[in-house]
């Protein structure tokens, strides 16, 4: 059999609207990074480096969602330059933080608009990659977890399916025997509807899960939303948990609508 | 040499379309005619993600979290100022050992983002390398040293924070939970070892070639009685400011400008200043550890340094005074009885100002008797320097007009880089056009 | 439970999709002796396992084969190892398609596309020991012509006088002059004793229903009608609980099952 | 034998001296938790539990029994079948790959405080895991040598209902020695039965003396009373028929409506046993390791087959957690797979509780329709 020099995969990192906090993931691997640099070839990653490598790129990671006019463009010219597409973070996945404003009114955000003159141009709505192209893979969190991030690249390179579980941030919590905020502190918690792959480390730091890695497979938030009142919780603050990093994902979303349609009554 | 008008009479563009080895999106354009700079601009295309805009009805313990998604890069700074803000605005002070977590915790922020721009995104401009996946080809080792550090400075968030990207353990009065002495023993080893990395690392870095750039700043920074600033002080420049954190908005005016979609903040009736590094530490050079500063002797430092491009030797004295910090904290430290203490909600204003690592990041709530959040101001470092860096590219281009475009090119970049822009912390603000719906989608 | 390291002697394009792979041990002392319907546990290193059935001739096991079509990345990884590539196997799993029992009876087997590869060992099996059997007939159903497996190999068996073999498509081509139409109405054509003969049917599983209501309307007797299911499966010996139906482990209860023992579950949706 | 409170000291030492790594109760996080333990110190000493539907409170005590509590969420299989473990690991080889099982020695365990219900629950995994076909080689090589001091129920807790199950809430067997604390007229003293020869060779050690006829009935009746205190009952009388023909009960659409498909029940049940395997690679590709984790059936990739999951609906997840509790797992080990303890109904976040639900389908039998 011929040897045939295998070339490297090119990888290439895209910035939309974020923190940046999900890519520094990729740098935040300081035990792999440079192992990770001899199996791949770094085709375009600017906050790290100024040369880039002409596309198509073997992987696309990409972080942040689409809020402008010319994001909505560039994002296809990154999928058509990409082979594989991974969104990165709860920007990316779900429109992150910024899509509170999907929930203003626009009339009473327009009224909050300064005096001064207008020079930016953005989009009603801050949304997820996948309403604007083909996501081949999406990974969680805000941040995402660097360990799930090498576990995505590794099973790319490996050919294998990315072991990135779906299930509730309460299966790692439970594996680790953390003890459960809810039920032994009466801390409410959005474990019990919120995908894994944080290892559970609000609850190992005794405090609740606030949903950032977003809705789990099979999420149940009206189930859990009784429980918080229970405990105590009102109507607006059960609202205000789930519109936070993963607002616009379509559980919590409707989870938080559903409640606003409840009233905001207030148990406090 | 192509495009480049040929010596001092020329005009010629230097642009660069999407700026490299900074945090966030931005580009630079510059505008020579006849052999003066017409024209200067930083262009900020980063989305706005108007943060101040949905604080507004937020519960005022969410600040924290909330506010870190501004920055990936330097999210204990924004939990930081909110915090001391919140904290300000609801009459409680965290004091003692929880006091003394805070910084702990802010040392290995400095210490993870320094080590990140001195190495990983500095550096290579001193040794013409594009990037520290380039440079790491020839210098292994450099790159090693250099993860190494961030790791220690990342290990320090993960134990204090929970982890080192938007940290879980800040709250509103301290933290969630403590972690064990054992916990914290384990973090001495790797100090030690990264004191002294910054230490060599500091006497090589002083070998490289400066470009002869001294600028007459205002250096705007906060001062503390007794230690180098990170959490509180006062807001002190060399020009004689020397106010309250209270009064910063006397003083201070944010100002929109067409290219970017970054505030930019004026000393009013001043105009521009210096916040980061260069500032902190040529204000407060007396309060570095002795370390410190024999070390920054040694680097050939005076204890005042008007030139950006020897910003990385300051960051390294930084680090070192850092590595230093959170060592005597870790030495004496007792650990608090509780790991925060309550804080009720009361109608208020609340002032936060911290050190970023890349300079003062102010934050200013207005909360109501339930705790909600009525408005927020937040000015990071990035908006404050950027009329700054603008400035001192008009005159960076001025001086070396001489050189080749491409050389220039990556000279003005250098000259932005060395105020470590966070380009994701300045475009955060209120104002919103909405273009046409009908625009929206695909 | 660790895999053993086989190397890859031949890969046999079957279909678009699905190979057979002939393997052989990479170290001596190794040899997996198994009885036709039991599966082994490929490990494709550094991705992952899957259970696959073995589909040769368990008189002689070695070299040992396997049938795969390409479903995710572990079955396409095997694919396309080729010629000297390595898997892991540990086996072999399961419970065998009731051979000896069927000694005496009328044989019917049902095969729906992949399907015909746990029953391949069968076919074989009863080849070598012809004499002991009834009536034999095989009846394949695929969805298109081009999804048959075994091709050439299924026309020998065409071609001997003591096997009637049946094949079907759902889908025919412009080439195709066989038979059109779904598995079942083969086994109205069949010849058997329906009081004396032991049907053995792999398949997706409402084919396999659909088998079964046929066989059963002939007046075949449900204890006599044996069936190969499918579960997601880690472990294969009873301990990961994935592949549970009911009471029964897949992986040790089954693979095979009489139909009678199962039949009240797979009424049920979603057990 | 009687021992009094100190000889929790020499037991600690005469476990030590053998060796043995000692796992036991201690207080973290607001919970009574197992974890390894240093000395007597260690343990819950003056700390009871409250429990409830979803609901777990630590509570001062007004005495100092050490084992004045019922059950945390941790259980033994946390040490017996560890939630993760690394299977092997292989290299990649010029000719193929090469597997290297771990083995590295360990010290065995000694588990000081099993509770009656949770020797029954050893047992029922020793039935999955050794008694079986096949047999697992790292639960075998941890249970062998597992040194168990077991300790009797002097009081139940609101979720308990071992009564039911008959499985406790005295320990009968499968202990090396067995300790019943009574605490009464100012006396604190633990009556110790040994339940094997090394139990009995150890049990000389910790200087105690024999047990008196007043002792002996103190000791009973602190039993006793646990037995009245059951917080839940279960009737299991005909209760895997009873499942088996309620497939299609509608009840399992009403606890679908709350059930969270969280893991949590299954995770806490000391019986549970379902793991996945991890296949992770190195980054350069040349080694590989297998890991075993924890898994639920509540989770959907759980019955992941190429196509989708066969189990969609968190109502079918439901039905066959409980069911394989309550019935299928009389047809696969020959003993229910509940033991009584109340952990999936303490821990459960929505307080879904099993004897409720058992209840509700036998009080509306419906068989369904062949
Ligand atoms: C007893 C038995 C015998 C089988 N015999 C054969 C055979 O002879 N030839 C053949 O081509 N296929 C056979 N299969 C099906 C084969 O196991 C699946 O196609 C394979 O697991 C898919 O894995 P994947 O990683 O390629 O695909 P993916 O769809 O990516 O699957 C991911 C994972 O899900 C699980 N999984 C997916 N589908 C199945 C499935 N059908 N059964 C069990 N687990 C599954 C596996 O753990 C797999 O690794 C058999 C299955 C069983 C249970
Ligand atoms: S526990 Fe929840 S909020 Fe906390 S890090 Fe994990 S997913 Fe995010
Ligand atoms: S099913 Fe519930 S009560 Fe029964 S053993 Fe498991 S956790 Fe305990
Ligand atoms: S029964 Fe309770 S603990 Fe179990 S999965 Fe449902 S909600 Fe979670």
């Amino acid at each position: 059999m011929a040897v045939v020099e295998k070339s490297k995969p090119k990888i290439a990192v895209w910035k939309f609207a974020s923190c940046d906090g999900c890519q520094l993931s990729l740098l935040n691997c300081e035990d792999e990074l440079l192992n990770l640099l001899g199996e791949v070839e770094i085709g375009y990653f600017l906050e790290a480096s100024r040369a880039t490598v002409e596309g198509p790129y073997d992987l696309s990671l990409v972080e942040g969602s689409i809020t402008t006019p010319h994001d909505a463009e560039r994002i296809h010219s990154v999928r058509r330059r990409s082979r594989h597409l991974v969104t990165i973070g709860a920007c990316a996945t779900a429109g992150g933080i910024q899509a509170l404003r999907n929930f203003q009114d626009v009339e009473e955000f327009t009224s909050i608009v300064y005096a001064s003159p207008q020079y930016i141009s953005t989009l009603r709505k801050s949304t997820a990659i996948a309403d604007h192209v083909k996501v081949d893979l999406e990974l969680r969190g805000c941040p995402i977890d660097k360990g799930q991030l090498l576990e995505v690249i590794g099973a790319f390179l490996a050919g294998r399916k990315p072991g990135i579980p779906s299930h509730s941030v309460c299966l790692e919590c439970k594996r680790q025997g953390t003890v459960c905020v809810m039920v032994a502190h009466g801390t409410p918690c959005l474990g019990p509807v919120t995908q894994a792959g944080c290892r559970a480390l609000c609850p190992s730091y005794s405090r609740g899960c606030f949903g950032c890695f977003g809705p789990m497979e099979s999420p149940n938030t009206a189930s859990l939303s009784d429980r918080w009142r229970q405990l105590g919780e009102g109507n607006h603050n059960l609202i205000r948990a789930f519109r936070t990093f993963n607002a616009y994902a379509d559980a919590f979303r409707k989870e938080s609508e559903a409640l606003e349609v409840l009233g905001t009554r207030d148990a406090r | 040499m192509p495009d480049k008008g040929e010596g001092n009479g020329g005009s010629f563009t230097v642009s660069v379309e999407a700026l490299a080895r900074v945090e966030g999106e931005g580009g630079m354009w510059v505008a020579v005619r006849d052999g003066r700079v017409a024209e200067v601009k930083l262009n900020i295309y980063e989305p706005p993600r108007f943060f101040e805009g949905f604080m507004r009805g937020r519960r005022f313990n969410e600040a924290p979290d909330i506010t870190a998604r501004i920055c990936g890069i330097c999210p204990v700074a924004y939990q930081m100022s909110s915090c001391h803000a919140m904290e300000m605005a609801c009459g409680v002070v965290v004091d003692g050992p929880l006091r003394s977590l805070r910084r702990l915790l802010y040392c290995g922020e400095w210490i993870e983002s320094h080590a990140l721009h001195v190495f990983m995104l500095h550096a290579p401009d001193f040794l013409g390398y594009e990037s520290a996946i380039h440079m790491a080809q020839d210098h292994p080792e450099v790159v090693q040293t250099a993860l190494k550090l961030k790791k220690v400075g990342n290990d320090i968030l993960a134990l204090l924070g929970g982890r080192a990207v938007h940290p879980i353990n800040v709250r509103v009065g301290g933290f969630y939970r403590l972690p064990s002495k054992r916990q914290f023993a384990a973090l001495l080893e790797p100090l030690e070892w990264a004191r002294s990395a910054c230490l060599e690392t500091l006497d090589l870095a002083a070998g490289f070639d400066f470009p002869d750039f001294e600028q007459d700043y205002e250096f705007v920074a906060l001062r503390h009685p007794d230690e180098y600033p990170f959490n509180e002080g006062r807001l002190v420049s060399d020009k004689g400011l020397d106010i309250d954190i209270e009064d910063y908005d006397a003083h201070f005016e944010e100002i929109h400008v067409e290219h970017s979609n970054a505030l930019h903040a004026r000393l009013k009736g001043r105009g521009n200043y210096f916040v980061g590094p260069l500032a902190r530490y040529s204000l407060n050079f007396d309060r570095l550890s002795p370390l410190a500063q024999e070390a920054a002797r040694r680097a050939g430092l005076e204890p005042v340094c008007r030139n950006p491009f020897k910003s990385i030797l300051v960051r390294l004295v930084e680090l070192v005074w850092a590595c230093d910090e959170a060592l005597r904290i870790l030495g004496d430290v007792e650990l608090p009885t509780t790991p925060s203490v309550p804080v009720e909600p009361r109608d208020g204003i609340g002032h936060g100002c911290t050190e970023a690592p890349r300079g003062i990041l102010y934050h200013r709530y207005r909360i109501d008797a339930e705790g909600s959040i009525l408005d927020a101001t937040i000015i990071p470092p990035t908006s404050q320097n950027q009329p700054t860096i603008e400035s001192d590219l008009a005159r960076f281009v001025e001086q070396n007009l001489t050189l080749s475009h491409e050389d220039l090119t990556w000279q003005c970049e250098q000259a932005i880089r060395n105020y470590d822009p966070c380009i994701s912390c300045a475009t955060h603000f209120l104002e919103l056009e909405l273009v046409d719906a009908d625009a929206e989608g695909d | 439970m660790v895999p053993h390291p086989f190397r890859v002697e031949r890969v046999q394009r079957e279909t678009a999709d699905t190979f057979t792979l002939t393997l052989e041990p990479a170290a001596a002392g190794i040899e997996i002796r198994y009885r036709p319907g039991q599966f082994n546990m490929l490990y494709l290193f550094g991705v992952g396992e899957v259970p696959i059935s073995v589909s040769g001739d368990a008189a002689s096991p070695v070299p040992l084969l396997h049938t795969v079509r390409v479903a995710g990345a572990v079955t396409r990884g095997i694919c396309e190892l080729g010629r000297g590539g390595t898997v892991g196997v540990r086996g072999p799993y399961g419970t065998p398609w009731p051979v000896e029992q069927a000694e005496g009876s009328d044989l019917l087997v049902i095969a729906g596309g992949i399907g015909l590869a746990p029953l391949r060992s069968v076919v074989y099996h009863l080849m070598a020991h012809r004499e002991k059997y009834g009536r034999v007939a095989i009846l394949y159903g695929t969805r298109s012509p081009d999804d048959l497996l075994y091709r050439s190999e299924v026309e020998q068996w065409r071609g001997r006088f003591d096997l009637d073999v049946d094949v079907t498509v759902d889908h025919a081509g412009l080439n195709w002059h066989g038979r059109v139409g779904v598995v079942t109405t083969l086994i109205q054509q069949a010849q058997f004793d329906p009081d004396n003969t032991v049907a053995m049917v792999c398949g997706p599983e409402i084919m396999m229903r659909f088998c079964v209501r046929e066989l059963e309307d002939q007046g075949v007797d449900l204890g006599d009608i044996h069936i190969s299911m499918e579960r997601n499966m880690k472990c294969a010996v009873g301990f990961c609980g994935h592949c549970q139906f009911g009471p029964e482990f897949i992986c040790k209860d089954g693979p095979v099952f009489s139909y009678q023992r199962i039949a009240d579950l797979l009424d049920v949706r979603e057990v | 034998m009687v021992v009094v409170a100190e000889g929790l000291d020499r037991l600690f030492e005469a476990l030590r001296r053998r060796e043995f790594t000692v796992v036991g109760p201690t207080v973290r996080d607001g919970a009574i938790v197992y974890d390894e333990l240093e000395s007597a110190a260690d343990l819950p000493t003056g700390w009871t539990d409250e429990q409830d539907g979803g609901h777990y409170r630590l509570e001062r005590r007004d005495d100092e029994a050490v084992f004045g509590y019922v059950v945390g969420p941790h259980s033994w299989k946390r040490y017996l079948h560890p939630p993760f473990l690394r299977l092997w690991r292989a290299e990649k080889r010029d000719d193929g790959f090469q597997v290297a099982r771990d083995e590295a020695p360990r010290k065995p365990y000694a588990f000081l405080g099993v509770r009656s219900c949770e020797l029954h629950a050893i047992a029922i995994q020793d039935r999955v895991f050794l008694e079986g076909e096949h047999v697992d080689p790292i639960y075998r090589e941890r249970r062998e040598n597992a040194f168990i001091v077991a300790v009797n129920c002097g009081q139940a807790g609101g979720t308990c209902f071992c009564v039911s199950m008959n499985t406790g809430p005295k320990a009968s067997q499968g202990f090396d020695l067995a300790l019943t604390e009574v605490l009464e007229d100012g006396r604190h003293y633990f009556v110790v039965e040994s339940g094997s020869d090394r139990g009995a060779e150890l049990l000389a050690e910790l200087g105690g003396s024999e047990a008196t006829e007043v002792e002996l009935t103190a000791a009973e009746v602190a039993v006793k009373n646990a037995v009245g205190q059951m917080g839940r009952s279960l009737e299991t009388e005909g209760l895997k028929e009873l499942l088996y023909r309620n497939y299609e009960h509608p009840r399992w659409d009403q606890v679908a409506e709350r059930c969270l498909a969280c893991t949590n029940c299954t995770m806490v049940c000391p019986t549970c046993f379902c793991s996945s395997v991890e296949d992770v690679s190195d980054l350069d590709g040349e080694g590989a390791e297998r890991w075993r984790t924890w898994d639920s059936c509540f989770s959907g990739e759980f019955s992941y087959i190429h196509g989708g999951n066969v189990r969609q609906t968190v109502k079918s997840r439901y039905r066959q957690w409980m069911t394989h509790k309550l019935a299928t797992w009389y047809d696969q080990f020959g003993s229910s797979g509940c033991v009584g303890c109340g952990r999936c109904i303490t821990w459960c976040p929505v307080a879904i509780d099993i004897t409720e639900e058992a209840a509700a389908i036998r009080l509306d039998d419906r068989p369904s329709e062949q």
